[in-house]
């Protein structure tokens, strides 16, 4: 067993337990590093993974690199204005191609040899390519290497090295619905704005996943926020609050007491001036996507989980969040805030210091998020190889009590984890990873229609 | 080459001042943050100051317009300064030891203000690990008759991403 | 055998040879990282180890947090008064429950969700428990995790992770009177003092236990401290002085030509006020211990070692050192005064000052002991995976001439050693971890009679 | 505000100084000690002065009263000094290589003494290993005819713990 | 002890300078480097200057005669500015970020020139890593009647060894 | 096959295509750490290894202490005058014995407990050897641990830790005269200098060994460099220059269009005064060592790789350079200028400023190479693990149209490389570690007769 505990090999990584209605989630899937290369081999080399968007591209010959499941790429868009991901690793002899981070190119030329390529991959240049056989050939075999699926959804550009893997859209769900909301929140479409957060957290991915479906944390560990509202004249409520799951692991939590919809909901920290603002963008919208369907859009703030490293916040703003795994206890995060293309700048400041003024390593909530990211991932040190096996398990049980009688999970609930963990099991493919005692029922919800 | 009694001093709204008053401004602020005193940190802003701290790729655009860290107005300086005094910031409770290096103290005059730069290092222990923030501040300081105030108090870090377990719970 | 000597696996650990009196330790034992988790698995986690002092948390309420075995705990003392070590890991989710490093507090509350926790392991509250099935059940189940054992003698905290460990008293056996001995010293009896030493070395665990039962390296390595305490009137000498093995792995240097026994001895360097306390204390002594057991406790200085993470230095004043592994490469190091608990304040200056003037990273001598473990650690890389694998062990032969007679070895010699690696690769369990050439003798000397 | 002629002079016992005199006195014994030159280092101290560097759970107690690294009265100063002096110093045979850095140096009158504090950062380089030791001085200076001596000389770590490999087998 | 307003000032072929001049001299220097100012930063250089990194096992010997990481005469400092102003300097394109701690500032005077002696700290961040750079400066200045000007350039080493990924092709 | 990419075990390392003349080399070969342990074990351990130069230990009792193949070793020239390479561990327990990192001395005392050895090896004195068996047997037993084999050509000292290694010089082969070559400079004989470069690189050892091999990288990645040559009068070229494999994997570059041979061939960057001296110097030279030998001597630039961790430069200047690798990912390097024993002060001058303004992480263009290195080393991980294998190889396919038919490979071609790759290969024993497609050839082209 603790030879065992030492890799997780071969043991429940969750047990569901459906006479005590209890789930419990093995520790080591947080801790060990073998679970860790078996998540990039069965979950990152073979998902769609979030990459970037449109928008952090928009013009021809933009180029980003960015590193996604360990893998240095180049997104960029081409001369011809497509976008594309390539392996930023020469075909020559591996080198680095692209070295700066960020810039506008045609070409993209290795510096130890001089090899040049152009942005849709083509070879633009070999020096003195006689010295190979066929050079035809060798241009041909020589294209810059593109990742396998390029696939986008409102501006979001997924990408995945499994070519094998299923149509984006198929992948994406319910979950899609939530991104064109996003987008409908103004008629001008959404951009994102330099100035991205790039940070690193000492925890596993995961804790950051379940932080971000947990609406139990809210208000103990956000405690200074929810008073920072308060004074400001919002009352924040957890009551009558939802957490769904969407499928192939995908999440949503649904908060309407929790404010912060700019340019939607008014709220007196906003100012006067924002108030005419705000009903002004309220009618237009009303009127562009009807009653219902504006009310889906503006009147909730949501936090959407895309499996398996994508977080929309819509909420106290908009921003994505990109997840990157380093190892079993450090991931890589960055958040990019988005924006409507068109807006008044005095909305703009308002929405810039809002939006920070949440989220974010600077902010006044996020850092207490990554505390408690961090203060599990010391803190589960405390079983590791324990005897008494069945210490080294989280419980993530509330709510299961509504959930044997097929009644929606609370945001304060833990059933949006439990969804997550259900998929991560079988997309990660561990023997015997999942034990259920008692009798599990039929089928859990799923999903929630708002067309 | 001028004299040495006069040397380097800067004139500002008819303030006449020495990068020696600077740096003892700054280092004062690094003691009063060391040592928790957020009340007295409070009192060496001008009201109406701002404090910011751009991300990792700034390149001098406005945070008005830009994703950053940290973007506070005065009202949300004193929510800052709030939250860090309660128990409930759990980022910060327990509290972070900081160690402050402040080096390559530069003032220029900019219309009615105090340009400022310098570099800094920041150590943070806590939990067993031992952080150390690198970069630069560029602030704009308002000399009134009872000494010098932020107008602006900017830090602007070197690195390229905040490396892990650091972050800005607390002032950098 | 390179492969082999990667993990060390199935080779042999000691080779003790009785025709050519010659005792070899395996410096794999000091570098394998696979032999490192045998020691977490076989004997950090099965063995008792010291936890702390009861004098740490002396009043109701107090608590230190502390790492164990890799393990963070919660020494406490409850509202009534017991001492405890919990798991500092919440039954939830697995936060860091208690974050403070020390205080005092009745109860723990986890910033993530505000689970509450009574410092008897209690569960206090947690919110919104109707969304779990049987909220009583629910209580009983996520008490705090209490270490398997804790059991305490003379005020020395001791824990096992393994509920099946001996009786304390069992397995201290012949080191518990040197214990008693130390509480004996004073009337008052003993207390630890705030300003901790807390300090790391690069190098093996072992080698510090090493060192520490090691009176042959005391004249060359500490060269300056000799000289300074000859220069101060006092003439240091290793004659007639012996190591003990009390069994179970334990073991004892008894040192009476090293000095430093402040209100027992009097030194000049203690200066003449301090010379009638003393006198007046050894009357004391007598009258309360009697002559011999007075002598006992007086005129020998002890370092005591109690396998497998204590030393206790009952010389140049009294320090407790705990041994923390971290890897096969380093160790991190506790050190705490133990001084009487009522005592003249200018005797106490002189303890402080004494006791530190020689122990502590910062000493006169314990700096030239970490630079030993240190450059070992460094050295034996020379031979990893030496294809002349006998080069590959070190020496630990003094005495052996000696010991093959039965007669007890001095603290010259290298026998408390032999002790120690003799108990280590059975308690370790490596399998034909000993190799024995020629005839061993039918028993090895053990304990030491002072009552 | 004061003009810059006198600004930031403290005077004690008749002498007066500004923070420039001791962070020269400051800085010249970075360089005695990373030159290894400890009879002149011996010399910056005043008959009876101390050295102390509390544990890194310090918590203002007096280390009469408390475990602490080093605790040297004079004698023992001395007696620190000739081991350092000697090649029998194993910890520090060969020496050391460190570089100091001395910042936000702060002066102010403490009675007849001037109490001073800065930043230090101490970086040792031995064994393949490059070490760093971060911390503050309070120091205690007496005012002399001949200059500025200690009177207590404290180094405070910042470190929770003193990391891998770190030691205080020279001075801090 | 001398009064507050001469103290410091050194007089170098009828030049009086203060501590406070060569710490802005550096400080613009540091500021200068950090903001890839190449040709300023030759300015800053006497005609016939030298610029020298020796090798970590420096014990004091001429570069004429020795290996070292960097021996630059004039011609081989203009040749090193126009490479790093290149596009084509691969190993500083992109540029390193640095970040430049420059303390312990001393001034001696030393013929018709200016020692000076200082502890640096060059953080550097590029590809990922944050390599840290700790050393000595001991320079030779000329002070002429535009300011001080470097005739000898020397960054002295800390470090036993390079550290993985440091290397010298940006100025340190 | 990922699990196969995460050691690379049971992978060819190497594809040899004979119809597509294509020569692919895997990039698990610069990544894995089972493979740098194979290496270390199979190829450092048994190999010849290059130590360092006689010049520096000159005078009897000279010593360095060194790290090879990660074992600290001292290097010394014992009082007799003969040269030694120990292992810096005691035999005792183990301690680095000389911590010192270089200096003068007839004796190394261990600090620990004093056991000290001469130079030559033998004990000279254990404190207290009566506490041992036999204490002859003992000082025997006990002498300093030699690297068992030890030979030296042309002042280069080797060692092997294999005792059944083959003689030296039938190991260096053709590589020998090359080094005679260096030697035949100057009449004087060559002297290493103190100021050794000590850096390291982020980056596999054998990327450094392929880029001393690539002339095909000089003009684009050192571009500035011969943008300063141009200026400075001397017009690089690349044209009909040869790289030659020379056996057991060592191979040789032969530079005549890159100048820099001071003393040997004048350049205007080396000023008038230097004219008159490199005419009187080369006019020796014919005489000493006729018309054709100095031809070869003087006008060519060699740049040698003694397999595995020499590289010898003798262009801009002479340097030593040595590969330690430290684990796949990191390598340290070392070097030395090699300079005439007698030489004028200007041509000193002249020859140190002219080789570090060269080589060196300090000069004009190593600094370029090392981003190289990083770069690719960076950059393979975009293909680890990849599902399309074929992808996670670099090319070295450049001049197989030359070499199919036997034609001489050029210096900018990657031949040499090739036949590093086979060597290692072989040496370092991977099953199926060569795959070959199609008809190879009988035989390569090997070697090069210059005398
Ligand atoms: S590695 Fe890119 S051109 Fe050679
Ligand atoms: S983890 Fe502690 S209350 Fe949830
Ligand atoms: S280890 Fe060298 S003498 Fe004991
Ligand atoms: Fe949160
Ligand atoms: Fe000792
Ligand atoms: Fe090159």
């Amino acid at each position: 067993m603790p030879q065992a505990g030492r890799d997780g090999a071969g043991m429940p990584m969750i047990v569901e337990d459906w006479d005590r209605l209890t789930f419990r989630v093995n520790r080591e899937a947080y801790r060990s590093s073998e679970i860790f290369d078996r998540e990039r081999d069965n979950v990152w080399l073979q998902n769609w993974l979030y990459l970037g968007h449109e928008t952090e591209i928009a013009k021809p010959n933009d180029f980003i690199v960015r590193t996604l499941a360990g893998r240095p790429l180049i997104f960029c868009r081409d001369t011809d204005g497509e976008v594309r991901a390539w392996l930023n690793s020469c075909p020559h002899r591996g080198t680095v191609l692209c070295r700066e981070t960020t810039g506008s190119s045609k070409l993209f030329q290795c510096f130890y040899h001089a090899w040049t390529f152009r942005n849709n991959g083509d070879v633009a240049a070999i020096p003195d390519d006689s010295a190979y056989e066929g050079s035809e050939g060798l241009r041909e075999s020589m294209k810059l290497r593109a990742v396998p699926r390029l696939e986008t959804h409102e501006g979001y550009v997924f990408v995945s090295f499994n070519p094998d893997v299923p149509p984006l859209l198929e992948h994406l769900g319910d979950a899609a619905d939530y991104m064109t909301m996003i987008e409908q929140q103004h008629v001008s479409g959404m951009t994102t704005l330099p100035g991205v957060q790039l940070y690193s957290v000492r925890g596993n991915w995961k804790l950051a996943v379940e932080n971000a479906m947990d609406g139990y944390h809210f208000s103990p560990t956000h405690n200074t926020f929810v008073g920072y509202l308060r004074e400001n004249g919002f009352a924040v409520t957890d009551d009558d609050q939802y957490a769904y799951n969407l499928g192939n692991g995908h999440s949503l939590l649904v908060l309407t007491g929790h404010g912060g919809r700019i340019s939607m909901i008014w709220e007196p920290r906003f100012g006067e001036d924002e108030r005419a603002r705000t009903a002004a963008h309220r009618k237009e919208m009303t009127e562009r996507l009807g009653e219902q369907r504006a009310h889906y859009v503006a009147d909730e703030s949501h936090i959407l989980f895309v499996f398996p490293n994508l977080l929309l916040f819509d909420i106290e703003g908009l921003s994505i969040r990109q997840l990157e795994p380093v190892s079993a206890a450090q991931t890589d995060v960055r958040a990019w805030q988005l924006v409507p293309r068109v807006e008044d700048p005095a909305s703009r400041a308002l929405r810039m210091k809002t939006v920070v003024s949440f989220v974010g390593p600077g902010g006044l909530a996020t850092p207490d998020d990554i505390e408690a990211y961090e203060a599990v991932q010391r803190g589960i040190e405390a079983t590791a190889n324990e005897r008494r096996g069945e210490l080294d398990f989280s419980d993530m049980s509330r709510g299961m009590v509504d959930e044997v009688k097929g009644v929606q999970g609370r945001s304060i609930d833990e059933g949006a984890m439990r969804g997550f963990w259900r998929h991560w099991v079988s997309a990660v493919g561990i023997d015997n990873g999942l034990r259920v005692d008692g009798k599990r029922p039929a089928s859990f919800l799923e999903g929630r229609d708002v067309r | 080459m001028t004299a040495v009694g006069e040397y380097g001093v800067v004139t500002v709204a008819g303030h006449a001042l020495s990068r020696a008053q600077v740096e003892d401004f700054l280092y004062e602020e690094a003691d009063i943050l060391d040592a928790w005193r957020y009340d007295d940190w409070l009192a060496l802003f001008a009201q109406g100051a701002r404090y910011e701290i751009p991300t990792t790729d700034y390149a001098g655009w406005s945070l008005h317009e830009s994703g950053s860290f940290v973007d506070d107005d005065y009202d949300l300086l004193l929510a800052r300064v709030k939250r860090l005094k309660s128990r409930k910031a759990h980022a910060e409770n327990p509290h972070s030891r900081t160690h402050r290096l402040i080096s390559n103290v530069r003032a220029f005059a900019h219309e009615d203000k105090l340009r400022v730069t310098a570099s800094f290092v920041v150590h943070r222990a806590r939990d067993g690990q031992f952080d150390t923030y690198v970069g630069r501040y560029e602030h704009l300081l308002l000399p009134t008759d009872d000494g010098l105030r932020f107008w602006l108090r900017r830090s602007i870090l070197t690195h390229e991403a905040l490396p892990a377990g650091a972050r800005l719970s607390f002032i950098l």
